[in-house]
């Protein structure tokens, strides 16, 4: 079902835990939906990304996006980090079932959440910001699919 | 490493003498049951025998016995057939059943809607119990089926089946029940029960998949489904699945030998690893019914976890077992049988179900006490929610 | 005694490869398919496999592979779903097919027809070929599904497929053919013979009983016939029955693999055995096309003895055969494919079918051409009716 | 399906054959129904009937109810011979499937056509043969089977 590197993720993630003086933490999905991810964010005077951390609570591919997007964007500056799409999550991760791309997407919008919450507290403007809604988690993308036995 | 197999209720593996039964059918004994020669009347003699074995287990006579594909077309064809014929004879076109049935029936039941006919979805209640009142009342003059399961496959509850029957043979209602968790785990009588039709599968008690049956009580009138040539009576076309046939009547036969040791066996197995999990690991709700329930199905909630997540932490350690969480289905909802106990999404996401079964041993349920505990926190550590509630406790 | 199976049109014994292909999955690999933990994952892909393979014999992608229990339920199937949605969607009412085809296709059209529907039944020459332009004239506005056998299995003769889906494809209907014969026994492609929906059955190409499958070519929208579980891509409900679908895929394989040494075996056994039998017996008529047929399949019909008694009489020789009469059927009527190809009942009555398969050798045709003589001679010998013949001629 | 009895008497039929100046002929059946029975008889001034053959074109149950029908009326009187019943030659093959009764019931028939032939060349009266009609073979109870493979 899962690539071998999303299983490596989900059981070894790389940056789980919080960072108790972030510049920025950002928090997207719900629990109706099944997954909620939660990003710190360490940001320095040049605006990198210094330090990253996840906590998710969610599927495997939930998990493993988390990790997989906090490895892809430490060390980045914010403005190349806000780069990053699902795309390039599910790439990195060498794909995803059908029924889970929205894990990506969440990773996505998780980090965008963080910057936000950096951006509200320095009055920053990133303009690849505009136009996102950190309440918008993709979960529109799931497939109706009922397995039982 | 270890593997520990505890999604009995999902299937179970094929008993070695089961095997050993349907072995000769595919090389040897291969002929056709229609036909009149030898190796024919071989195959027409084992499905006989087999016939008689699954009746036994339930309380019928061979000839109310049908064989079919398994647990999903019996449901199929007694609702649909059922129904179609009763209202194509003016007599209703009501049916009812409950919200926590197994899909193979609420989706026909879903079907039969789109054709013109009302079905009433009884509730039930935290412990997975529909109301007899409740039932009584849903009773209407054009009603012409009552389907409620008799054991639930996700919380295990077992229905009062037995006051079922009663109440429908009382109004003049035919009576069905999807008995495919119930079957071999439960002692079941269809006269005792006054049911009427009743489905089975094999791969749910150590016999082959792909294989089962409707018992349908002599009198009671039913339609073929699928259309053909003239075997099962000419109620149910096909060739005849001889080595599939022969291998469910030896694990009926099995069944209904050691059945009460089998009841004894995972009941205690069931109790342990409940309490284990219970003493061991805090917030989480033990689901179903206390003591009216599948021996084998111990069926949990936890909090701040996620079910898939869960599952295949446990698979890496080599436990199988099964969620109904969302994320598990691959579906936006989580398992509609939890939904309808009542329980939220933080209880419903959390979902655990663990059966065990023939081949469980005590150390196999030590070794899930021994591992399911870590496997929780280290999610619960992962979680966001949990580090919610960890905040606002520190 | 030696024994000489020549039923294979009726079922396959089992090729052992596929018996071994299969026995891991009963006791080992026994996981749900739909689960996500190894056992389960192990099953799946056994799975995708046998898709693969089963779509490889007939030109299909594996996305078009559709498991079901046998021929009989994807005959139902694609006759049900079909018209069924085509005329709630006001596409039409009427359907086309054959006098000769299975009563897998003939009752469900019947249970149709009770259903509003109409059906045209084509009607053969006497050889058992339809008529291209009685197909075109049957075609009417209304005109939805076009069902036609590929290979018929009394009479062996094997239908213009491609022409028939040309016309199908030209008129917009939709063309569904019943291959349960034809499968492992012709080169089918359904691209090439531009079928929309095509039926196949395991056990009648060396695999297991109980496992078939339907093709549906993309873009082809079918609804289930089966509801429950979302298993086979929400299309067909029920378990999956994974022993069975790895042993179809294996003789699927095997099937694709010797096809050509498969057809050149059978074809030169049947002409043997057929040429035997009408050089050794005066009075008797070979049914079917001479070209045009199931490589495997000698259809004959002897005057003045009854099918069931020679039946009786070649199964105490050790000789499994089969027969299209009335008696044997237990039916007031003979077969209704001899009576479609203009058959009186002076030859109906005296039905005879030989089908030889692969474990067939030259040793088996060379027995039964030795014993079948006096079996027919024996029987006419008690007969009043040759008497009566036998008198005129002295 | 066949009872050994049913066997024996088809694959060792007794008193196959005719007899050339037979006392009486009955025959019974139809090729459309699939089954013919002819019955010679050769009876003695006692109305004994000392020789009995029979011809069938049918299945095992048809030529087995004939065999077993000659070896029960062998040696009796006619009287005793009109006596005969279905029921007795189904008694005696032990049983017959439900779709094959008519076979037995076509015994008794060629069994009485016989006698009538007799009796129409003798002159005689058997009250027995009243309302007997070898037209009626007994096939209306047929039941409605369909095997196919
Ligand atoms: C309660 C219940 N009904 C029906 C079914 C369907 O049976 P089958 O898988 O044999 O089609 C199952 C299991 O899958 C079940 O647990
Ligand atoms: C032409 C044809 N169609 C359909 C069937 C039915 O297939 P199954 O026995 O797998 O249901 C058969 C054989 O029984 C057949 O020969």
């Amino acid at each position: 079902m899962y690539s071998e590197k999303v299983m490596d993720h989900f059981m070894n993630p790389r940056n789980v835990g919080d960072i108790p003086d972030a510049s920025g933490v950002g928090e997207v999905g719900n629990v109706s939906c099944g997954d909620i991810m939660k990003i710190y964010l360490l940001i320095d005077d040049k605006e990198v990304i210094t330090d990253i951390k996840f906590k998710t609570f969610g599927c495997g591919s939930a998990i493993a996006s988390s990790s997989i997007a906090t490895v892809m964007v430490k060390g980045r500056t914010v403005k190349e980090a806000l780069k990053l799409t699902n795309q390039e999550v599910l790439e990195a991760l060498g794909g995803l079932p059908a029924v889970k791309i929205h894990c990506s997407v969440l990773a996505e919008q998780a980090l965008k959440a963080a910057v936000l919450d950096y951006a509200n507290k320095t009055g920053k403007v990133f303009e690849e910001l505009e136009g996102f809604d950190p309440g918008d988690d993709g979960h529109h993308d799931h497939d109706l699919v009922q397995l039982e036995f | 490493m270890k593997k520990v197999y505890l999604d009995y209720s999902a299937t179970t593996p094929v008993k070695p003498e089961v095997v050993e039964a349907m072995l000769p059918y595919f090389t040897e004994y291969y002929g056709n049951a229609s036909s009149i020669y030898e190796v024919g009347r071989e195959a027409k003699a084992a499905m006989n025998v087999a016939r008689e074995e699954v009746a036994r287990l339930i309380g019928a006579k061979p000839s109310e016995i049908f064989f079919t594909a398994g647990g999903t077309e019996s449901d199929n064809w007694a609702l649909k057939s059922i129904a179609q014929d009763l209202k194509a004879k003016g007599r209703g076109n009501h049916l009812i059943t409950t919200k926590i049935e197994h899909h193979a029936i609420l989706h026909t039941c879903e079907a039969l809607e789109k054709q013109g006919f009302e079905v009433t979805y009884l509730e039930v209640d935290h412990q997975g119990m529909i109301s007899l009142e409740a039932l009584e009342e849903a009773i209407r003059p054009e009603t012409i089926l009552i389907t409620v399961m008799y054991v639930n496959n996700e919380i295990g509850t077992m229905q009062p089946v037995k006051a079922i029957g009663e109440i429908a043979r009382a109004r003049g209602v035919l009576f069905h029940t999807d008995a495919v968790q119930a079957l071999g785990n439960v002692a079941i009588d269809v006269d005792h029960d006054r049911i009427d039709l009743l489905s089975m599968s094999a791969h749910k008690i150590y016999g082959p998949k792909g294989i089962g049956a409707l018992y349908v009580r002599q009198g009671t009138r039913i339609t073929p489904f699928i259309h053909g040539g003239a075997q099962e009576n000419k109620r149910r076309a096909g060739t005849e699945n001889i080595p599939a046939i022969v291998g469910f009547g030896e694990a009926a036969r099995l069944a209904g030998l050691h059945l009460q040791a089998h009841i004894e066996k995972l009941t205690a197995l069931r109790e342990k690893l409940k309490d284990g999990i219970l003493s061991a690991v805090p917030e989480v709700v033990y689901n179903g019914h206390p003591t009216e329930r599948h021996p084998g199905n111990v069926n949990l909630c936890f909090k701040y976890v996620e079910g898939e997540a869960m599952i295949l932490l446990l698979d890496h350690l080599g436990i199988a077992a099964s969620s109904g969480s969302a994320c598990t289905s691959g579906s936006l909802d989580p398992s509609h049988v939890l939904m309808a106990i009542g329980l939220s999404h933080e209880y419903t996401n959390g979902s655990l179900r663990l059966s065990v079964g023939d081949f469980t041993s005590e150390e196999d349920v030590d070794y899930v006490l021994e591992k399911l505990p870590a496997v929780i926190l280290r999610l619960r550590e992962m979680s966001p929610l949990y580090e919610a509630v960890q905040g606002g406790r520190a």
